[in-house]
């Protein structure tokens, strides 16, 4: 047992620090809220360059990494500034797609993925899917696809999707589920992007008999999904903590300077207790993101017993420090232009992607208590 | 002991209700339900049409053009208002400065202003809040000096909520610094169209932009506008905060928002059924309107004991407190809820959008989970409530 | 609209609190905890005398109240000094099953009670039933009784017990519950019974063909089953007001004059801010109990409607005051003899009565939202 | 970052469960697994089956008769003791006095008590605690006065657990009155069946009597028995309080109670299911469960660290608050599972009845919910840890 970081993972956590604490400031973020991607293209290569795509994928797939502690690290530390780049969508869910399933041809995406030269997202959810990850109503037929995807987030900056449609069974079954290489400007495919809370755009997508390259086998997408979803989980979640450390901190700091009533208000101890309790959840979350990340190759019972409860102990800490820490910071943590918003709002937003806390409660439930 | 209403309150419900359906505008229900914001245009349109009904002012005596309405049918009101999902009405010339004119204005001040609240011809905003001051009001440093006939005000006032749409605003000055900080206190009516007076918008978490900071330099005031007696502003300011706090556990916002969120989950299917049959998400709803139901009878209490004429205490302080708790928790799983059409930013100007990403009434659910985690903060925090209700009724 | 009390019930208050005030002594109480029954025969009779049972029923029953709002009154009464005496057994379920549905005859025995003269118990719920009204498996047969009674509240001190058999219909059906009328030395019928957390005490009872007289028409038991259920929540919810207030009460004093670092604890205001929302849950406690005095005669969906958010209330602000009041003392709240530690015990066993937060939860789910 | 264990851990843990396998008695795990109170004799006859294994003292140095293990193979050791359901070492000597004696103590003190404590020979309790002082250890007003060969002891201790059982004491007194309240402090070992000493017990709510208050009427001991330099105790008490916490999180005290509260779910029936399948249950039990995997991982992280030779610092105030919530809500849900049969009481003294009201498993459950609030105040109370946490960690 071992708690502390191999010296190459401490090297790449101190560079992506200290690169991502040059780049990401107040003037850069004003930007990304006004692009049309609402990411940076400039820190995008920054990251491709210092190896944090890499950092996503073993060696065997072109990569220098690809564990679970390889990916809670980097996500970790985009969280800590409040980065918005799509290291999930096009690293995770795509390239991550591509790595399990593509074939020789289609690798060689993933090594533009890589690159940083390549753009993606994953097209699986659908109005009215929620978070269910075999609930797919769109339909392949002649190897064209049709049908509406929900909130894909990158959708619209990718140049290549990767969509799922049901090539059998019922709309609910984890069998019947195919993937599927798209070109975004495939004919018959319509998106519309918009912007997130908290930066960051996604887009509803319509295929309309769009043509799409197969990829994997036919009707066998639902374990490949399952698994970038964890991977997924895991970095959302490590991306919270980040996110819990920078706003803890700003927090702790804003107590110590804020006076009323003649003294800093970090004197006050109902607010020391309040702190103490929000810094043990902030903990626990940490502890729950390192069983995920020790156990995301695990197998699927193991994997996903650990994605469940660490998305719901990080989904409940996550509103836990959000919610505590505006009340803390009274007026001005209600203000856009303070650092608070922009962290607050992406913190807030983590309980919304890869399923609820009640999502995750529900399914621990099934795998781990009855 | 009696939990029934009288058959005349009763009668009176009923007499809101049809009014309401028949003059309330769909067009500003279905924002108010959907959580959306409300032109300057649309809150003037919903105050003129209660102004015809004579209902503009249901906490002012009726020699001023009010209803003379007790404590028991102001509930009533403000009940069936959100229920039917009408606008709320701005409570900063009716619910504030109205009833600090009545008390302390003379009677040039009550003949020329009261009027014009009810008319609509101006906007109030409220000059209270300076920067760095939080939950303390007493910290006043926006000064007026006598200059002849006008005072000469400088200084900078903070989250004046709805100021952008304002031509006056009410204010606390210093106009003396000796004595206890309380004492230099006065209470100024300011013209918004001065010379030297700065509006800029304070752009909230939500995205929104609803409060502001007002700038004052060199603005000139007539000493006409002065409220009452020189140095003696802290007494209406107090006056104002503990006179109309009735609504303050917001039941009816609640009451509104728990029928939105039944609503929603009825809509939201989840594992291929409907979100509200799910046990987990219906004991969430249950916790929160059980909740409710009892805090709407602690809120009648306290409008009993008011119309009895005692006057409510730090019990208000438990109701802010409960209250806000219970909207923010909607507020909560409204947008849990939405799911994963909770992340689309739509902006103010955008959520009129024909053709909305996702359902309508998933739109503003973000916006409104973050912009309501003021009602915790505003009006004194509830930190602040805590500790008065620690030191006024438990005497800690 | 009116949340006084008329002149009567404020009589019977001032003179029920003074009465109970004089006669809870710490000596009476102990006296109570070695005695056989685990309360007094000298405060039963003096409730008696000053009225208490008879402010259970109507004037029609023989009493002069029945309404809701007395039976809070009285319980929340009992409630704040700790008394244990069976008010709720022997008066609201064992009364009031014979006001509901006795015979003239039956009547009599009514009459007893009100006069404090008669002990009674319910012999319902069963092992394995748990909470659930309609489980009955006892069974009668020509008039015989055999089955096994579960925590019979009071059954070792009555000499009455009704006792609920069934005639028709499965395991858990509503339809088909017979009520009947036992005498506590019947044939076959052995009781075995013990102390009960918090004082007062409770029986296991066998019936083996034990012979019983007929309560009301035959397989029709559970609606008035229900409707003195009704009516012992509200009971069992006012008593726990009593409680929590008394224990608030203790512990404010506690705070103002224990002394810790130089100060009286009740001065840290993380210490303070806790109490203040202990007593916000007081307070929706109190208007949850007044709401269900006010409907507890109402029809069976609104009458359960607030039943079951009143218990859930009532419960989730027990467990609150308890364990909160417990820590806020310290090491001498953990003491039996203090007075804190018989007010927690009873607090904490009211969610074992008539329906916990979970159960009541569920129903008002199943009654009021989906 | 690797979470596996190394082989020899893993081969350690097989060496242990084995062994509880193979000589923990029956009688003795289902009193634990139930929840029951242990005798004296209870104890004393699982320390000496660990003794004979040489596995009583997992803290103490293979020169003085203990394991020499590390942190990871004591986490180990704990975390199987407990899901055997195997009673736990009493502390007093193994955990507490031997590590300062061994520290601080005279090459006599060592040679003579250390067997003794392994042996069984004496049964040692904690004097440290007085009346009024609660979390406050400095306020130390037992006094103990030099005379000749020997001091005299006068005052009073509280909250000395199984102080029936001792036969002896480890005291902090007070030998001086000048400088700092920390600086005239003693340790004092004290026969407790000296002339002048008596102990009355004090009954817990729970109706069980595990602690005493111990009064020290004039008693004599040889000074002999002072431990270290006079006035240097309280050095040596901090000593024993940091020494060893790296169990305070009662990690294993939880997942024994997590699967005893799992094993009453599935026996238990609530409308005609298993209770464990009622959803609003299920979560509750998948609640704790969760913050139980990430506690354990938070505890290994400490463990780890400490085996690396870091002392834990105030980290262990967040496990002790962690571990008091987990523990004490698996004790509320148990004794919410039993549902009715929570009610009965039962005394120490009735609950090997054969023939228990209810099932057997739930006889205790009351008891043991009301006995473990005891686990939030003792050992500095989670309020002091919460200002710890604020102080040490967040610099507020």
């Amino acid at each position: 047992m071992n708690f502390d970081l191999t010296e190459e993972r401490q090297m790449l956590q101190d560079g992506l620090r200290r690169y991502l604490r040059d780049q990401y400031t107040p003037a850069l973020l004003s930007q990304i809220a006004d692009s049309e991607t609402g990411w940076s293209d400039v820190v995008w290569s920054g990251l491709a360059e210092i190896g944090v795509i890499g950092a996503l994928f073993t060696e065997d797939q072109g990569g220098f990494g690809g564990a679970g502690f390889d990916i809670a690290l980097v996500a970790e530390e985009l969280g800590r500034v409040g980065a918005t780049e799509p290291l999930i969508d096009t690293g995770l869910l795509g390239g991550g797609l591509i790595a399990a399933l593509g074939d020789a041809d289609q690798q060689a995406l993933l090594e533009e993925v890589i690159a940083g030269r390549r753009q993606m997202a994953l097209a699986h959810a659908e109005p009215g899917s929620r978070y269910d990850l075999s609930r797919v109503a769109s339909t392949v037929t002649d190897g064209k696809l049709s049908g509406r995807k929900a909130v894909v987030v990158n959708g619209g900056a990718a140049d290549r999707l990767i969509v799922s449609a049901r090539s059998s069974g019922d709309v609910a079954d984890e069998a019947g589920i195919s993937l599927f290489i798209v070109d975004a400007d495939a004919p018959g495919l319509t998106r519309r992007s918009y912007p997130l809370t908290g930066s960051g755009h996604a887009a509803e997508i319509t295929l309309d008999n769009t043509p799409g390259t197969p990829l994997g086998a036919a009707g066998k997408g639902y374990q490949a999904l399952a698994q970038v979803h964890a991977r997924a989980t895991l970095a959302i979640s490590a991306e919270a903590i980040g996110l819990m450390d920078a706003i803890r901190i700003l927090t702790t700091d804003y107590l110590k300077t804020r006076k009323q009533f003649g003294q800093p208000i970090g004197k006050f101890q109902a607010l020391q207790h309040r702190m103490a309790d929000m810094l043990i959840e902030i903990e626990q979350a940490r502890s729950a993101v390192i069983n995920l990340a020790g156990h995301v190759d695990a197998d699927a019972l193991v994997r996903d017993t650990h994605v469940s409860a660490t998305k719901t102990l990080v989904g409940q800490a996550a509103r836990l420090v959000a919610e505590e820490s505006i009340q803390l910071h009274g007026g001005i943590g209600m203000t856009q232009e303070y650092a608070l918003a922009h962290l607050a709002r992406r913190l807030v937003m983590v309980d919304h992607r890869f399923g609820d806390t009640l999502y995750h409660t529900e399914r621990f439930v099934a795998l781990a208590v009855a | 002991m009696d939990l029934h209403y009288t058959d005349a309150q009763t009668a009176f419900r009923t007499e809101v209700r049809d009014f309401l359906a028949e003059h309330l505008p769909t067009r500003l229900s279905d924002k108010v339900r959907n959580g959306q914001s409300l032109t300057k245009a649309d809150h003037e349109e919903w105050h003129a049409i209660l102004n015809a009904r004579g209902w503009l002012a249901g906490n002012w005596p009726v020699e001023h053009g009010g209803t003379g309405w007790d404590a028991v049918q102001r509930h009533i009101f403000e009940d069936e208002m959100t229920k039917a999902h009408a606008p709320r009405i701005v409570p900063f010339g009716l619910a504030m400065l109205g009833p600090v004119l009545m008390a302390f204005g003379s009677e040039d001040q009550k003949s020329y202003w009261l009027p014009r609240i009810l008319n609509g011809d101006d906007w109030w905003c409220q000059g209270y809040s300076e920067p760095g001051a939080g939950s303390d009001l007493a910290a006043v440093r926006t000064s007026a000096v006598r200059d002849g006939d006008d005072y000469i005000v400088n200084g900078q006032k903070t989250w004046t909520t709805l100021g952008q749409h304002a031509n006056m605003i009410f204010c606390l000055v210093r106009t003396s610094t000796e004595g206890k900080r309380q004492e230099g206190i006065s209470f100024l009516l300011i013209d918004m169209n001065s010379p030297g007076i700065t509006v800029r918008p304070i752009v909230l978490i939500d995205g929104g932009a609803e409060v502001n900071e007002v700038f004052f330099d060199n603005v000139r005031v007539p000493a006409a506008n002065l409220v009452g007696a020189e140095n003696k502003g802290w007494t209406y300011a107090k006056y104002l905060l503990t006179h109309e706090r009735t609504n303050i556990a917001g039941v009816g916002f609640a009451s509104a928002g728990l029928e939105q969120l039944k609503r929603i989950a009825r809509a939201e299917q989840s594992g291929g059924q409907p979100l509200i049959k799910n046990p987990l998400f219906a004991a969430r709803i249950a916790q929160v309107q059980i909740d409710l139901m009892a805090m709407a009878t602690t809120n009648l209490r306290v409008v009993s004991a008011a119309a009895a004429g005692q006057a409510p205490g730090a019990e208000s302080s438990m109701l802010k407190i409960k209250g806000t708790q219970v909207r923010q928790e909607i507020n909560a799983l409204t947008m849990q809820a939405v799911g994963p059409y909770a992340m689309p930013y739509v902006s103010e100007a955008l959520e009129g959008d024909n053709d909305p990403v996702g359902p309508a009434y998933a739109q503003a659910r973000t916006r409104q989970y973050l912009n309501n985690r003021k009602l915790s903060i505003y009006g004194g925090s509830n930190e602040v409530q805590r500790s008065i209700i620690a030191k006024a009724i438990l005497e800690l």
